[in-house]
């Protein structure tokens, strides 16, 4: 009886879990289908159309994200101190979210986006629900990945000082990451290509820079690279 | 441009000269891998000649067939063994490792294989090295088997030891076949201890594995010459019934 | 400087969580070492062993895996709600703790160890630090593997009523497991591999009786299977 | 009797394996932090920050460098003959060091460090702990690699006679390592990489010829590439 | 041209000896239809059906079989020395044709069929293409995995003498086999297998024994097993 | 049971005089495999260093770098090669390949790869069977490379060839890599005809794909080249922008 | 346009397939608890419960499996002649379920469950959806895996005449597979699984029998296993 | 009787069915072939040979495979309603056609080839045996992995209007292709890779633009690439 009791008990915990994990799961496949919309959206801009009428689309979608963000947290809070225990089951489409909003945000405004500010925008930031901190660095890595090759489809678009001012970016970003002293994971394997990145936008530079087709004034602000073009 | 081809291709110059010192090296050391290798799939293919040898054994050929299998390895011993032994010195233990670990370890399990044979017990890696020391030169460095590669030898040993048992059965040498099961038992309790300190312990993980299989199938033909056996106790008023096959007389053919 | 402060508080979260990483590290490898003790002297039940005595020295060793757990569960109360997050570290190795102390308390009283019996037996029942269930299922399906061995080779040690109770033993385990509704994961693997150990263990079972071997009396009672013969 | 007493001994020698490991372990994670800030320190060539500056704190490090090889040699020395035992254990490491002192020395005398140079800088030339002659040449192959970088970053920067100087040096390098008879092995594959160095920099060496950018003067002497200018 | 005439001679080549693979293909699948009939018609005997009726119905097929290796002979024929190019296309088939013919010559005589035999009953002794002395071998090997199934069948079907000449039989050949030296190969591990068919026939000889059931007459000549009695 | 050890330890029967030939057979055939293997080995070894030798081609030693590449080939054949005529006869051309194939595919590569910069075509396996045929006893049948061997050691040669194209770029040579390119497009496309009919295509299916890669890795270096030389053909005022760089006057160091 | 006309055109039909295939999902998902539930419920034939009770039990739940593949039937209907292009979701679930209806339909008459029997048993004998005969044949080969074990259970619990209809009716099947010429596919590689089966009943058979414990009536008509003793 | 008539049956089928298979892998073979062909002619637009000729020939083939196809639907129309059962065997060489079609239409028309069109010249469109849909799509994403070599290769030989052309042209399919909401499967992987693709023309087209090589002039219509020029 004892033995029977405690597998009944087994059964009913194992069948909640798997339950719970099937409510994740529907609303991460949501997030993924939101965020396929944001990346179709963004891959626009290596075609050179008109960059704030693209955010300004894209940020309608990441209203959606931030309500089934918030949803996800919901089903979260019935399981307290269990965030890691699911972890593993939103972990990579979370990486990705970050790495379209840390571009949209640097499109606008040149500058990398906070891991509190990614909270904020997805609605992270009040709840037990957050952020993970490698997420979001894998997420950044993730945007420098696709800065190449924006900056060579700007300057075949005849955007010539484009290759300045992602470099410098790319640079003090690159400097920022080599501070933290990354296991041999996931991470550092992600942070590891982004040199590739770098280089791949000195050579551009370079190419620009030794043909004289760069820009020679120097006045740029922090604001947007695009916004304000 | 032409001047830079130049250089490396006739006048001297620092770089070229260590270069040439870099490319002696490496033919050097290569070479010497090449002979090790060489004389490593000697050792491994004579080895196993001495592990076949050791095989032919039944309850009436023992002295004869042992006799032949020992000077067989130290024929293995003399002649290929040797050749080890002087191509190995100093560092090259250890860095030519790789190139002559396969032949030392088969050589370990032909050598472990006739001793437990003859003897019932293990030979030791210090006795092995023992005889290994007069094919030295005696003002070199001896080689010496380093304990990782005893180690898989005699992981490979308990293979060859339940096929061993097996055969042992079927020919009624019960009480030898349980001797070899207490021995795999031993040795692989030992080395449950000993695995996870090992050097580089993959091998040597998936080798645990097959030698748990070994044991079992030794101890599987154990319980059923048992239980068919514990069947007629009452029946031959045997004391023993452990031995039970011995205890038939023998089959008139 | 905001980029450069928001990486040196990830930097000095990182090591802070790789600081924690190495300490659990250190007392895992310190309770699978006790573990491996542990597990060569059960491996003397084989040989037919007094089982008694070795029962005494495993037990001796549960106490030193006892004292290492609870140090496991002092560093993890450093990070409440994390339990989760490092679960991965200590995983498999409690998992082989969980077979071990089964087989061992299934030797000497016959029935099998409750999770809340091991959690007692490992320190793990007054702590937020629990025993997973899937980890104590998990390592129930391993304990099963062992006792087709066990069985053969008590059986050639002459003891013929083994069979029979390791089947009833085996039999209702399996049932029980059978009430779960397991997903295609690991422990669903586990426990497909069982019902080979219950074959195999039928077998023996049928090999001593067809032999008129087996004990004619029935009487046994829920006591250990060694402890009192 | 024998066969536990020779198992004893067994367990006491690999257990003192296992802890000399510990210790190299551990030396070896200094030195691969102290490579990790010379690194950073040497990648700030790239952004044409002077090179006198930088290469005077690297060799700093050095230092450090020497001071922790030299406890590496000093565990060592405590199992005679096993060098190649543990070798795997700093041979990467060791490589990366050897591609840092030799872009610092190549910085600094436009020459390759020679193997024994490499040695006495790194104080491995009167102990029986020297540095390996393949881990040496792959470290150059490191080197190489980083080359086409630094010169696209130099150009960019204004300095038109860097890929001549560069195209001189890794020319006379490739021709030098063709001397070598390797096997498919790890070193090949790097030596096989060279070639793309030497390839970008013969392009961009004709970029900056092809517009009248290099310099017509020709003296350069042995001395730095950049100690000097 | 003188590159594209050498590879439309090397097209013609390997098309010919594809076209020729395709005629061997064609030919082994008669022969392995042929094994079929054979081995269906053998299985019989543990059923326990009137042996040398068997062997008649089975020796009319073997008739096929060696004219069907002849033509597969004069196939070959066409291309002198390539016998082992070729061999893998029929070696699993002609190992179980060794098998079987060897088990009928057992059947029959009592005996081992020799390699000259064996290749004399399949038309294989006066051509280049003869039979593979591992394939004979390992057939050789099979027939021996088949004896135990036989052995326990015969005795449940009343004839207790049976145990006695198949474990005489498989003792000298398990002897015999001993003499070779061999790789780890396949034919080793067909060997290995020999050992437990020897060990499951001594123990059904050993059941017959201890009842009394075994015949107490010793008068078994050469003939066959089953023919005479 | 007596009787039955009896008869296989001492005296005789027909079933012991058979297994006794078995192994005499057996025995002979792996002594022969292992001395195969080793001269394989030997000739991979050699060959490797004749490719190196190739290598270290450049605009200004052609003659000499060639001259020594040929006499070492010239090496390997004599004193290796001859070493499998020597062991090789009749059928065990075809049964041991699997222990020659490698050393052989070696010295295909690094025969063809001399010949190739040498006379810029391919070294036909007549070719290279003829030279063998001197170093057979003519009363033997002598050893002939087969197809497939020549065809493998084929596909590394296109490896070979990538990292020479790539090494000639850098210097200039751009002519020299344009006609590696064209060389290697050719055999890889001939090859894609033939790899479907070849006995066992499987090894070869990896190396066509590694073959596509070099194939790709030449034009990609020939397309950098070329795009770089337009830029200027205007202001250079070449009339041939496929040699930009030899129009180059040579730069001065 | 018409490019876009043709994606979209192909979105829909690649959605409308993707949905039919999760309805066949969720079908199937249904087939397999039930398949579980007469699992658990046969099972027990092996701890010798009284057959007629637990075929009762059994026979409930086929009702279910019924009605469930009639539901698989009507949602193929909307694809007609696309039966074998979603064959593979439903395909190993159907050979489980014509094991157990099979191991039901032996063990109450002591024959085989013909493939149009097993058909009107599931309903699919009046529709275009059909049981493929593929799946029929591995279906009956897992029931014959599970054969020795019901005679060595048995034996076991003193039916010492089971092993010989089990071997009655194994012999027949065995030899009726024979007939077909398979192809070297998963089929072929179940049948040849099948003479282990056969071997091991042969095995029981004779332990049975040479310790005269078989039944020396040997009346047994077609009558069902259990279902009249 | 019942069970032989059965088999007996079941034999017929499966052999029909095999027989059937053998004709379809006969057929399959030869489109095999002459799909090699014209593979092989085209691999020659890599090396710039006239284009009007190769796609002459390379037409002529296309006849071949025509023909080809009408024979493989012969064959199936024996089988109604079966076309998914053998799919397997002609899927992967139809994919590999449709990518070699599709190539060849480009080539000519600078078009993508409808799946219509595709039908039409395997004379697929007015039969039950039509082309599947994800074949097709592999197809194209097969031909899009060739379009990055082809362009290198134009550029090479002097066309340097050909990036911007292809570019276009992929950009056009890569957006056309997400409209898909695919499922993680084959088809999902061939077009993931279809970026890399993208992105690699968009490198050649910036290194063409850069240097000012390219054509000023905008005015392509949608004729062929080749075709006209
Ligand atoms: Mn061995
Ligand atoms: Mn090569």
């Amino acid at each position: 009886p004892s033995l029977e009791k405690q597998f009944e008990d087994f059964r009913v915990q194992l069948e909640d879990s798997g339950s719970l994990r099937e409510r994740i799961r529907a609303v991460v496949m949501e997030i993924e289908s939101t965020t396929r919309l944001i990346h179709a959206n963004l891959l626009l801009v290596h075609q050179s159309r008109p960059t704030p009428e693209l955010l300004e689309k894209a940020k309608a979608q990441v209203g959606v994200l931030k309500e089934q963000y918030n949803r996800l947290a919901v089903v979260l809070s019935e399981c307290p101190g269990q965030y890691y225990r699911y972890h593993g089951d939103w972990r990579s489409e979370t990486q990705t979210v970050v790495s379209l909003i840390a571009f949209m945000h640097w499109l606008e405004t040149g500058t990398l986006l906070m891991h509190s500010e990614a909270e904020e925008m997805l609605g992270l930031n009040n709840s037990e629900f957050n952020l993970d901190i490698e997420d979001y660095l894998v997420g950044i890595c993730f945007m420098s990945n696709e800065l190449p090759r924006y900056v060579v489809n700007q300057v075949t678009a005849g955007d010539y000082d484009c290759p300045r001012k992602v470099l410098k970016f790319l640079t003090d970003l690159h400097a920022a990451f080599r501070m933290l002293n990354l296991r041999n994971d996931f991470l550092r394997k992600k942070f590891d290509g982004m040199k590739y990145d770098l280089k791949r936008v000195e050579e551009v530079h370079y190419d620009v820079k030794i043909r004289g087709l760069a820009a020679t004034g120097d006045a740029i602000g922090e604001q947007g690279i695009k916004g304000q073009s | 441009r032409t001047m830079t081809t130049d250089s490396s291709s006739s006048s001297s110059s620092p770089m070229k000269d260590a270069f040439t010192k870099y490319t002696q090296y490496l033919n050097t050391l290569n070479e010497k891998r090449e002979r090790v290798v060489k004389a490593s799939r000697d050792i491994t293919s004579n080895s196993k000649k001495v592990i076949f040898q050791v095989h032919r054994i039944s309850k009436h050929n023992r002295e004869e067939v042992l006799g032949k299998a020992e000077k067989d390895l130290k024929a293995v011993t003399d002649q290929y063994v040797s050749q080890l032994v002087k191509e190995l010195h100093g560092t090259d233990f250890w860095k030519l490792r790789r190139a002559y670990s396969p032949g030392v370890q088969e050589y370990i399990e032909a050598a472990t294989f006739c001793s437990f044979c003859k003897s019932g017990n293990l030979l030791t890696l210090d006795e092995i090295n023992a005889t290994l020391l007069s094919l030295s030169d005696p003002s070199l460095e001896p080689l010496q088997i380093n304990v990782l590669d005893y180690l898989l030898g005699l992981a490979d040993l308990t293979g060859e030891l339940m096929r061993l048992a097996i055969g042992r059965i079927s020919e009624g040498e019960l009480e030898f076949a349980e001797k070899i099961c207490r021995f795999v038992r031993d040795i692989y309790r030992e080395l449950t201890l000993l695995v996870p300190h090992m050097d580089d312990s993959y091998d040597m993980k998936t080798k645990m594995d097959t030698m748990l299989q070994s044991v079992m199938k030794i101890e599987n033909a154990c319980f059923s010459v048992h239980v068919r056996g514990s069947e007629y106790i009452p029946l031959l008023g045997s004391s023993d019934p452990s031995s039970f096959l011995s205890g038939v007389p023998d089959i008139e053919l």
